[in-house]
């Protein structure tokens, strides 16, 4: 059972509990639906960019604790960031949930990182995705996105 | 004991015996299948229909007494009414395409229902796009029963076909298809019964039924992955043109023209699944030793130990409560989404599906994205459904 | 030794030692491919990619390890090029109506070979029935070679596509296709290429040949039945429309509108063989474990070794001498019809085909309702060569 | 090899080597062809039928020894004969090649009857079937005929 506690830890119950920035904001700039057939998971993420920098990011869908978790945390971490530095925390969350899974990736994600625990499910590696890959989308004027 | 027929059923995950409630998704095989696909690779490899040679011979008696032994379970009036396909999905396919599409103009009308997989779903969406004829569906009550009540309007001279799900997948509804056929005939409209979920627990007579078309799938009997039949009238399938071009569907070519061979051969063009379809002739065998009422009475019994047992728990909600229904339970918990039961309940050894099951649409009438499944078979036993029970009952205390 | 681990080559048929030479209508599968079957049925037996639970998440992994394997043994650029097919019929099928079928008029022209697999021709007529597309042969000469003079007429602005096998399954002979393929792309004719006899012995490279779409048929590749790919350039797939509709092949189903799933998924409706699947997989690492240069090089040697010893033989007439070709031989035996042939050395326990080998234009080309051919694979030994040798003077006697 | 020789017994090597009534007649006025796809056999019945009794039949084609010496023997015993027995005979003879295969089928085919050998042969059964049904379309006045 340690593994599932590891998997279902404090942070990532609290998050599902009490998601942040959940919900359709009344504005926004830039929208995108994520959805994993597979699983049934759906995500939107909103963005209110000005200038090349996310002022706001929030996100609504009927998903999983992994993937409620991890678009709640990813929207406290984007929030603020330039657009470069949000594909940049892209790119260093898929690299964190791949094989690999630099160290330096960690670094940069903070709090996120704890969701590096995932990926002793690989079957839920994907939850913690999609939000990120539907972010991306929404940055770059996409209206879908998937993680497949 | 008939569970100790089932090889795969013994064995542990995440150190927990496996208790594997996915049958829906695909069903397990007993060793008679495996030992008949492995016979032939070991035994009587060769190519079937073609060949002079001794183990030609032999393969090709092998599958042809497979489509025998299909027949006799579904009561098909000859084996030759039986074609070889994949899998219900390219049967439902193969009917769209060869003996639906022609008869269609823009402005006819497909009859299905609510409760439709994804496979007899989207082939007439793809159909309606190529013909411009236009998807009906026979909408189902908050019970996960079909509304019958507006029939009479749902099929009128537009109406050029019916297909509709003998089980639900999502929801374990069994439908009266009997009666729905009898009305279609009634305004000349023939009907395909999607029999994937039928045939692996139910007595199904195809004759009885006087469906035209009726599809079985060999990985949810207990059969080999890649293996089915289409049933089709005689008369169809006679004028039907051919789906596939190839070897094996014609008795004569040249570069000027072609004449197909007869059915079934028209139909099954190419090297098909050998060894699946042997080893779907020895799923049907194995059930028909068994007993398909043996089968059906050991399964309303687990379905109603299943439904006392899930109703045990607060904040469990079962989808799909039709009076007639195959041991599937589809259900949410309160707080939890279906994705992470799915996961916790697997460190405790139990399988079980979480998602849509390929029937969006049902899901979309519950409005919810999704429902955790557990689909059982008549090898699970009481014991399981009580580990099901007390895995469930962690999970709600993790997320507490 | 190799040849062990093939065990349905270790019989007696008809009280002899079984001689497999039919292996050009399906190969002998190693025990790792059989194993790989039998461990799915019996230890990871679940559907794949829609499940949270352990066993399916097994079985995805494997599935999709067989789709890397079969994309290394054909030098694919990713695995994502490869659909699972039933094998190189439902591959030709598949290609013809979802990327040909859009893009031609009548009047149009599709190009193939005289040296064509009715899987390769019969597709194509019925696409030209249905479009009022023209069909074109490339023609053939005496020794079974494709005849290019005419190449610049055949390949003109008319030309839609093409379509030509690699490697013929009647006479072995191993067609030009990258010079083909150079050819038809200075014109903008889009390519597929048949490989169903190629990938069993030759080694394959699609980047190379840069074709378009390449056919594999798993069980002429030791195998399971059932089990194939098509390998398919990624613009093209991309743009595709679906082939089957149901269920994986989907991201988003209403009644109203369906979104499609990202390529190779959208070719890829309802469950999959997945056993014949991961043996295939399995199969392409045996190959690579043995060699591709090493089984070229086996078969290179068989192959003189049999026409030499074929051409002992008084009254025997090879059909097909190109210069490059693979182990099979088309033969005819002067007063012996071929059927005659095939039953008289079964009962030597030789296992050959005799009849059109799915090409009958072939043999309207030679005028001959068709022949005996011994096809060999590298497992075969000169002895069984010799034992063949000496069932054909038998025959002879018998008829003499 | 004995069987070997009970399938390539006397008989039917020498019908083989010296068909009867080979070759497309100059008058004919039933005619079908017989197909048996899987094999490559080919048979073509040619018929002069007055007053329905059959006063000549004929076959061509390319075809093995088994599926030559049946037609060969087939034309003898039709020739003369009408319809009606002629297609008694095409009863008798599927009679003869089926599992039951009865004695009294056997009685009337007469030197026919040799045939029944082929039995042995699942594989075979079709090359010596084939000419009666191609004899028995050519009668009802089918362009082609199959035993598939
Ligand atoms: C009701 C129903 N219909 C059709 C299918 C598709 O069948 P197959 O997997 O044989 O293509 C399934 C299985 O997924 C099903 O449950
Ligand atoms: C050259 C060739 N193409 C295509 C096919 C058809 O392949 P499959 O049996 O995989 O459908 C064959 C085999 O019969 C073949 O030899």
């Amino acid at each position: 059972m340690s593994d599932l506690n590891t998997l279902y830890k404090q942070q990532v119950l609290a998050h599902n509990k009490n998601p942040q920035n959940y919900g359709e904001p009344a504005h926004w700039t830039h929208h995108a639906e994520g959805l994993n057939a597979i699983c049934g998971d759906q995500v939107h993420v909103y963005l209110t960019i000005e200038e090349d920098v996310i002022k706001a990011a929030h996100f609504a869908g009927d998903s999983c604790a992994i993937s409620m978790a991890s678009a709640s945390m990813m929207t406290e971490l984007v929030t603020g960031q330039s657009i470069f530095e949000a594909l940049h925390l892209f790119a260093a969350f898929k690299q964190m949930m791949s094989d690999e899974g630099l160290a330096e990736a960690k670094e940069v994600l903070g709090p996120v990182a704890c969701l590096v625990s995932v990926k002793k499910f690989p079957a839920r590696i994907k939850s913690a995705l999609l939000c990120w890959y539907t972010l991306n989308a929404a940055i770059n004027g996409q209206p879908t996105a998937t993680t497949e | 004991m008939l569970r100790e027929a089932f090889p795969c059923l013994h064995q542990q995950v995440n150190g927990k015996d496996l208790v594997y409630f996915d049958n829906a998704a695909t069903a397990m095989r007993p060793q008679v299948v495996i030992d008949a696909v492995n016979d032939y690779y070991c035994r009587h490899n060769a190519n079937i229909h073609r060949g002079v040679h001794c183990l030609s011979g032999r393969a090709t008696d092998l599958y042809e007494q497979a489509r025998a032994s299909l027949a006799r379970l579904i009561h098909a009036p000859s084996p030759d009414n039986l074609i070889f396909v994949r899998g219900c999905t390219e049967a439902v396919n193969l009917v769209a395409q060869t003996f639906v599409r022609e008869r269609l103009k823009p402005g006819d009308e497909i009859l299905i229902s609510h409760l439709e997989h994804h496979s007899n779903i989207v082939p007439w969406q793809i159909l309606c796009q190529q013909t411009g004829a236009k998807l009906k569906v026979i909408p189902m009550n908050d019970r996960g029963e079909l509304v019958l009540d507006e029939l009479d309007t749902l099929m009128n001279e537009r109406t050029k076909f019916m297909s509709v799900i003998h089980v639900s997948n999502a929801l374990g509804t069994i439908n009266p298809v009997k009666e729905l056929i009898a009305k279609a005939h009634a305004k000349d409209i023939p009907v395909l019964v999607d029999g994937a979920q039928s045939t692996p627990h139910l007595k199904v007579d195809v004759q009885d039924l006087d469906c035209d078309f009726y599809t079985v799938s060999g990985h949810k009997m207990y059969g080999p992955t890649g293996s089915g039949v289409l049933y089709g009238k005689a008369t169809h399938l006679e004028a039907m043109p051919p789906y596939h071009g190839g070897g094996e569907m014609i008795s004569k070519v040249t570069f000027e023209e072609t004449v197909y061979n007869k059915v079934p051969a028209k139909f099954e063009a190419g090297t098909p699944n050998i060894a699946g379809g042997i080893g779907l002739g020895a799923a049907a065998e194995f059930m028909l030793d068994v007993g398909l009422e043996a089968i059906a009475q050991r399964e309303d019994h687990l379905k109603q130990y299943t439904e006392q047992a899930l109703k045990t728990i607060p904040g469990l909600r079962i989808l799909g409560e039709a009076s007639q229904k195959s041991p599937v339970f589809s259900f949410l918990i309160d707080g939890i989404h279906p994705h992470d039961i799915g996961t916790i309940i697997d460190h405790h050894g139990v399988a079980i599906r979480t998602g849509h099951h390929c029937t969006m649409p049902i899901f979309q009438f519950f409005d919810v994205p999704g429902s955790c499944r557990a689909s059982l078979a008549f090898y699970n036993t009481e014991h399981e459904v009580d580990i099901l029970v007390e895995s469930l009952n962690q999970a709600k205390a993790m997320f507490s």
